[in-house]
C-alpha cells in the first residue's frame, strides 16, 4: 500500500476517513505550520478523537467535584487514588468498551477488563479486585442473547485467568440497548503511599523503553471508532479487533509491580486507546519534555510495518516506560526473569516535541501538547427536548394491577431484577483469598490484608430515571451506589464514573449530558463521594438512535472494622424488620411501568439529598454500633422485590410483615431512599433513637413464607420463599434457552 | 451421511496468545526449528443431502453459527464416507 | 515440614496458597519459582491452581516445557507428600503424575461456587483428619473441571481407594464417577479441583479445607519422627 | 519454511460437550440434516527442515506436548508452502 502525501490528504480531505472534521484538519495545519504527512494526520485524528481528547465531554466534566481530604489522584492518570490509611491506598477506575464489544462481545468485553486492569497496575498498584457494569437488549433477540453471553464470558475469561476476583457489578436490560449493549469494567488495586507512579517522560537524556506484547496491525483506529456509532451489520469491512491477552498481562502485571521498587523508573504508562501515539505524547506533555523514538526497534509481530501503523495499532498487553539513561540493562533483565522482552526505543528530549523516525528518516515531528493539552474544545450546543415537559408535566398515577401476587412474581422473573447468579457463577470470585461478600449482596466487599479494614465497592445506574430527569436521576445513580455501599457497613470514600451517551452532536443528548453530570456533581458533593477518574463513551447509537443516557458510577468505601461488614440476608427468627422510609405513588421509570405499560414516562421518584444523607449516616452509625443484622436498600421493584431477596439466601427463614396504604404503592413503587433493615429485639430501641425514620413493620420468622398483609389484615402477598426464588433464580437461564 | 471437515482459523493480524504460548513452549522443548503456531478448529459434521445441497449449507452453517466472521476464516472439505 | 509451593507463569492463587500454609496453619512454605525448581530440600510440594500458561493449548500441558517437572517427578519418586489444586490438579495428570485428563466442563462455562463434597478415603496421609464419608463443602473454581478416565481405570481407582474425594451433590461439570480428587498408586500424590486453601477461615471461604492440611502436616512429621 | 497442519480430535469413546452443544444449536437454527457433530483443533505448524525431517519431528511435537493421548488422537498434513 502507497501512503498518500499531505497534499492529497488535503485535497481529497482523506482525513475525514480518520474521523477529522475540517476545522479540525485546519487547525492542526496552522498548529504545524504545513500540511501533515500521512503518519502525522494520523496522530492528531486518535489524539483529537473523543476518546482520548474529551473534547466534547471537557467542559461538562468540570461541574464534577474531585477534590477531599483523602484524594491523594484525581482525574488526569490512568485512574484515581485515594488514601484508606495504615500509609495504603487505594486506586480505581472504571471504563468503558462499548464499541469493541458491539463488534465482538467476547473480545471486546475481555480487553476491556484487561486495559483497566492495565490502567490500575500502571499507577503503582496491585489490582485486587474488579467490578463491572452493562446494558443489553431485553434478550427478545437472539443478537442480544449472543453478546450478553459473549461479553459475560470475555469477562470472565480475563479476570479468572489474570486471577482478579470480579466481585461486583449490575446488568440491565433494556431494548434501548439492543444491538447496542454498554460494557463496562472497574479495577480496584492497592498500593503503599512511596510506590504511586505517574505517566512523566522527563529527565533529558533518559530512556524511553517498549515492554510488553509486540506490535501488530491488530486494533488501528480504534480510538477514532470508539467514538463513532458501528455498523454491526458490516463486520468484515471493520479493521482487525486487537484480541486481549490475560496470560502475558499476568506477566506485565507482575513485572511492572516490580519495577515500580526500582529507583531506576521515571514514568510509566498504559498503551491504550491510540497506543504508542496517546503514551508518548501525553508522557512527554504532562512532564513539558519530548519524547523521540526509533519505530525500527519497536518490537513488531508483523511484517512490512509502516509508521501510521504502528503508532496506530491497539495491540494490547503493552506499556511504555521511561527509566533513568544507563540503567536500561537492569530493566531488560528484570522484564525477561518473567519471559518479556524490554527494548529502548527511544529517549526524553528538551524540545517538547514528539519526533518519531521510520528507516532512518524522519516521519513525523509534532509538538506532543498539540497533540495532547492543544486538542480542540467543543461548547456543544444544548437543548431541552420536548419529552421533558410534557412527563414533568404529568400526574403521578399508580399502575393498574390486578394480581399482586403474580405481579410480584413477575417482577422477579424481569432479567433487571432477577438474580444475577448466571453471570457472577462464571467469574471466580474468590482468587486471592480475600473476598469477604461475593455479589449477591448489597455491595462486594474484600480484606485488606494486614489490616482489620474492608474495602466495599459497587456500580450503579438506573438509566431509566436518567433517561426521563437526567438531573434528578444523575442524583439517584450516585445515591442508590452509597446506599449499596452503607448497607454494607462500609463509608464510601471515593467515586469513578464512565459517561455513557449517544452523540453529543444532538442538543437533546448534550441536554442530557449536562443535566445528569449536574445531578451527580451535587449528590457527590453530598455524599462525600469526590470523583477521582472516569471515562467518556459517546455515539453510543444505532441507525442513529440514541441508548438511555447512561452515566454509571463506580463507588468505593472502607469498612472499618471487619465486624461491621453487613448483607443483604435475614440473620436470626425473632428480629425485627424495619422499614426506613416511605413509600409514595413514584413509578415513572419503574420496572412495574415499564413490565405493564411496555413504556417508560412521568416524572421519576423526587430525592431529597439531605433526607438520603441523614438516613444513610443513621443507618451506617447503627451498623457500625453493632446494632443492625441485616440491610437492603430499595431499588428496582421496590419493597415487595428487597423482602424477597433478604428471604432467598436466609436458610429456614421468612417474613410476616404489615404494611399501610395503597398496596400497589407499598408494595412496588421506587421511592428513593429507603431500606429494609432487620435488627435483633434488644438492640430495637438504640436503632430507633439513630433512624427517626425507621418503622417497625413485622419479624423474620422461622417458616420460609413471605406473608404481606395491608390494612385491615388484608392479605396483600402470601407465598413460600421457594416459589419466589425459583421465579428469581431462573429467570436468566430460562430466557437465554427460549427459541428464535 | 457424508461426513465434512470445516477448518476454521484466526484472519490473519488477529493475535493468537495460545499459539505464541504453544511455539514458546515447542522451543523450550528443543523444536527450535518451530517459527509460526496457529491454533485454530476443526469442526467435523455428518450430514445428509448431495454435495451441492452441503456446500451450500455448510456456508450458510458457517456464517450463522460455525465462524466469527470478524476475527476468524474457513474453509472446508467434503469427504464421501466411503472415501474413508 | 517444609512445603514449596511451585509456580508457574500465570500461577496466580500461589499466594492465597502460601498464605493458608503460613499464616493460617502455622506451616513453613516459600514460593518456588519454576525455573528454579530444585524440590529436594523441602518436605512437600503443593502446587496451586490458577491459569498457569493461561491454560493455552489443553490446562496444565503448556508445564511439560519447564524443567520442574522433571525435578517434580523426581521429588514425587521419593514418597513425599505432593498435592495439585485446581489448575495443580491438571498440571499433574498432564505430567503423567496421575491418570486421566481434563474435559470442558459439561456445560461449557467457567463456573466457580462452593460444592458438597465427601470424602471416599479417609486413611490417605492427606484426609486422615476427615472422618470417612464425610460431607464437607469447599469452594471451586474452573471450566475444565470435567475429570475424565475410561470405565476400568475408574473402575481400579475406586477398588483401590485412590478416589479421595467425589461430588456429593449434583456432579455439574460431567467428572466420571463424580471424581473431585484422586490418589497415584503410592498415595503420596493428591489432585483435586475443590480448593481446600480457600476454606480455611470462617470470614472467608469456612473452615472444612484445615483438615487437608492438617492430615499432611501430622503425617509428615509422624513419618520424620 | 514448511506448513504443517496437525488436527486433533477427541478419541471416540470421549463425549465431546461442545461438540454436542453445536449440534443442538445447528438444529435449531433449522439445519435438521446435521447428525454427529465433533469439535477439534487444527495445530497450524511453520517448519524448518526436509519432508521427512519434519515427520518424525511432528510425531515428537504430538507426543510431547500437543496431544493428549489419553482423550486425542491426530494425523497431520505437510503442505509445501509453494502448494498454496
Ligand atoms: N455483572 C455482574 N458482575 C458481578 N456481580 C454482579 C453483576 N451483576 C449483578 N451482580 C451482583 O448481583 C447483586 C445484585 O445486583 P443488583 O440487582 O444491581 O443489586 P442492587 O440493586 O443492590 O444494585 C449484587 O451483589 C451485584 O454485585
Ligand atoms: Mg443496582
Amino acid at each position: 500500500m502507497h501512503e498518500p502525501t499531505a497534499q492529497q490528504i488535503k485535497d481529497e480531505k482523506l482525513y475525514r476517513q480518520m474521523g477529522m472534521t475540517d476545522e479540525e484538519f485546519d487547525r492542526a495545519v496552522s498548529m504545524l505550520g504545513r500540511l501533515p504527512n500521512y503518519t502525522e494526520t494520523g496522530l492528531f485524528s486518535a489524539m483529537w478523537s473523543e476518546h482520548c481528547s474529551y473534547k466534547s465531554s471537557k467542559p461538562v466534566l468540570r461541574k464534577f467535584p474531585t477534590e477531599g481530604a483523602r484524594v491523594l489522584q484525581g482525574p488526569g492518570e490512568g485512574a484515581g487514588i485515594v488514601d484508606i490509611g495504615d500509609n495504603q491506598a487505594a486506586v480505581f477506575k472504571l471504563e468503558s468498551h462499548n464499541s469493541p464489544s458491539a463488534i465482538e462481545p467476547f473480545i471486546g468485553a475481555a480487553t476491556g477488563a484487561g486495559g483497566i486492569i492495565r490502567d490500575v497496575f500502571s499507577m503503582g498498584a496491585r489490582p485486587v479486585a474488579l467490578v463491572n457494569s452493562m446494558r443489553f437488549g431485553d434478550l427478545s433477540e437472539a443478537r442480544d442473547r449472543y453478546l450478553f453471553e459473549q461479553a459475560v464470558a470475555g469477562i470472565a475469561s480475563y479476570g479468572n485467568t489474570i486471577g482478579i476476583p470480579t466481585i461486583a457489578g449490575e446488568v440491565q436490560f433494556d431494548n434501548c440497548y439492543s444491538k447496542r449493549p454498554l460494557v463496562n469494567a472497574m479495577a480496584v488495586g492497592l498500593l503503599n503511599h512511596e510506590d504511586i507512579q505517574k505517566g512523566l517522560a522527563s529527565g533529558v537524556g533518559n530512556t524511553v523503553m517498549y515492554v510488553g506484547a509486540k506490535t501488530g496491525r491488530d486494533g488501528i483506529h480504534g480510538a477514532t471508532m470508539s467514538s463513532a456509532e458501528v455498523a454491526v451489520d458490516k463486520e468484515e469491512e471493520l479493521p482487525v479487533m486487537q484480541a486481549g491477552d490475560p496470560y502475558l498481562e499476568k506477566l506485565l502485571m507482575e513485572a511492572c509491580l516490580e519495577l515500580v521498587k526500582s529507583d531506576a523508573l521515571i514514568g510509566i504508562q498504559d498503551m491504550g486507546a491510540a497506543g504508542l501515539t496517546s503514551s508518548s505524547a501525553e508522557m512527554a506533555s504532562k512532564a513539558g519534555y519530548g519524547v523521540e523514538m526509533n519505530l525500527d526497534l519497536v518490537p513488531q509481530r508483523e511484517e512490512g510495518m509502516t509508521a501510521y501503523e504502528m503508532m496506530l495499532s491497539e495491540s494490547q498487553e503493552r506499556m511504555l516506560v521511561v527509566v533513568k539513561q544507563g540503567r536500561e540493562q537492569e530493566i531488560i533483565d528484570l522484564f525477561s526473569k518473567y519471559g518479556l522482552e524490554a527494548v529502548a526505543i527511544g529517549k526524553v528530549t528538551d524540545d517538547k516535541m514528539l519526533r518519531l523516525y521510520h528507516k532512518g528518516e524522519v516521519v513525523a515531528e509534532v509538538l506532543a501538547d498539540t497533540l495532547a493539552e492543544d486538542a480542540p474544545v467543543y461548547y456543544k450546543k444544548s437543548e431541552e427536548p420536548a419529552y421533558y415537559k410534557e412527563f414533568q408535566a404529568m400526574a403521578n398515577e399508580e399502575p393498574n394491577v390486578e394480581d399482586l401476587k403474580e405481579t410480584l412474581l413477575a417482577l422477579l422473573k424481569r432479567p433487571t431484577i432477577a438474580s444475577k447468579e448466571w453471570v457472577y457463577n462464571q467469574f471466580d470470585t474468590q482468587a486471592r483469598a480475600n473476598t469477604v461478600v461475593a455479589p449477591g449482596s448489597s455491595a462486594g466487599v474484600i480484606r485488606v490484608r494486614g489490616t482489620n479494614k474492608g474495602l466495599a465497592m459497587t456500580a450503579d445506574c438506573n438509566s431509566r430515571f436518567i433517561y426521563l430527569d437526567p438531573e434528578m436521576g444523575g442524583k439517584i445513580a450516585v445515591a442508590e451506589a452509597t446506599r449499596n455501599l452503607i448497607c454494607s457497613g462500609a463509608e464510601p470514600i471515593a467515586a469513578t464514573d464512565c459517561l455513557n451517551f449517544g452523540s453529543p452532536d444532538k442538543p437533546e443528548v448534550f441536554w442530557q449530558i449536562e443535566k445528569s453530570a449536574d445531578g451527580i456533581a451535587e449528590a457527590c458533593r453530598k455524599l462525600n463521594a469526590p470523583i477521582i477518574g472516569g471515562n467518556v463513551s459517546m455515539s453510543n447509537e444505532v441507525n442513529g438512535v440514541p441508548v438511555y443516557p447512561t452515566p454509571t458510577m463506580g463507588l468505593v468505601g472502607i469498612v472499618h472494622d471487619l465486624a461491621q461488614v453487613t448483607t443483604t440476608s435475614f440473620k436470626q427468627a425473632g428480629d425485627t424488620i424495619y422499614v426506613i422510609g416511605e413509600a409514595a405513588t413514584e413509578f415513572g421509570g419503574s420496572e412495574l411501568q415499564q413490565m405493564i405499560e411496555g413504556k417508560i414516562f412521568g416524572k421519576v421518584p423526587a430525592i431529597d439529598l439531605d433526607v438520603e444523607v441523614n438516613r444513610q449516616k443513621g443507618l451506617l452509625t447503627a451498623i457500625q454500633n453493632g446494632l443492625v443484622q441485616s440491610a437492603t436498600d430499595l431499588s428496582e421493584g421496590g419493597f415487595a422485590v428487597a423482602l424477597c431477596e433478604k428471604a432467598f439466601d436466609a436458610k429456614g427463614l421468612g417474613a410476616e410483615v404489615t404494611l399501610s396504604g395503597s398496596p400497589v404503592t407499598a408494595l412496588f413503587s421506587e421511592t428513593q431512599s429507603r431500606f429494609i433493615v432487620t435488627v435483633k429485639e434488644e438492640h430495637a430501641h438504640a436503632f430507633e433513637q439513630l433512624n427517626e425514620d425507621a418503622v417497625r413493620i413485622g419479624t423474620v420468622t422461622d417458616r420460609e413464607e413471605i406473608r404481606i398483609t395491608g390494612e385491615e389484615d388484608s392479605v396483600l402477598i402470601d407465598g413460600t420463599v421457594e416459589e419466589f426464588r425459583s421465579a428469581w433464580k431462573g429467570a436468566i437461564a430460562c430466557l437465554l434457552s427460549s427459541e428464535a | 451421511m457424508t461426513k465434512v471437515q470445516v477448518f476454521v482459523s484466526l484472519r490473519e493480524s488477529v493475535v493468537d496468545p495460545q499459539g505464541i504460548a504453544t511455539k514458546d513452549a515447542l522451543h523450550k522443548l528443543g523444536f527450535d526449528e518451530v517459527g509460526n503456531v496457529r491454533i485454530g478448529k476443526m469442526i467435523e459434521l455428518d450430514l445428509a443431502g448431495t454435495n451441492s445441497e452441503i456446500e451450500t449449507r455448510v456456508h450458510e452453517m458457517c456464517n450463522a453459527l460455525l465462524v466469527n466472521k470478524v476475527i476468524e476464516n474457513y474453509r472446508f472439505e467434503i469427504e464421501e464416507v466411503a472415501g474413508k | 515440614m517444609k512445603f514449596a509451593i511451585l509456580s508457574f507463569p500465570g500461577s496466580n492463587c500461589d499466594e492465597d496458597m502460601k498464605y493458608a500454609l503460613t499464616d493460617i496453619i502455622g506451616a513453613h512454605a516459600e514460593i518456588v519459582q519454576h525455573y528454579e525448581a530444585d524440590l529436594q530440600h523441602y518436605d512437600g510440594v503443593v502446587i496451586p491452581t490458577g491459569a498457569s500458561y493461561g491454560d493455552y493449548l489443553r490446562p496444565g500441558a503448556l508445564a511439560l516445557s519447564s524443567a520442574a517437572i522433571a525435578s517434580l517427578q523426581a521429588f514425587a519418586a521419593t514418597g513425599k507428600p505432593v498435592l495439585g489444586v485446581g489448575n495443580g490438579f491438571q498440571i499433574l495428570v498432564e505430567a503423567g503424575l496421575l491418570p486421566g485428563a481434563f474435559l470442558r466442563n459439561k456445560g461449557l462455562k467457567f463456573r466457580s461456587g462452593k460444592t458438597s463434597v465427601k470424602v471416599e478415603n479417609a486413611t490417605s496421609l492427606f484426609t486422615s483428619a476427615y472422618e470417612q464419608d464425610q460431607h464437607i463443602t469447599l469452594p471451586f473454581a474452573h471450566e475444565y473441571g470435567n475429570y475424565y478416565v475410561d470405565v476400568e481405570t475408574a473402575a481400579s481407582l475406586k477398588k483401590n481407594g485412590r478416589v479421595a474425594f467425589t461430588y456429593a451433590d449434583g456432579n455439574e461439570d460431567g467428572s466420571v464417577a463424580a471424581i473431585a480428587g484422586v490418589l497415584n498408586e503410592q498415595g503420596n500424590v493428591l489432585g483435586m479441583m475443590p480448593l481446600p486453601e480457600r476454606a480455611v477461615e470462617v470470614l472467608i471461604g469456612g473452615t472444612d479445607g484445615l483438615a487437608l492440611f492438617q492430615s499432611i502436616l501430622k503425617n509428615g512429621s509422624e513419618r520424620h519422627a
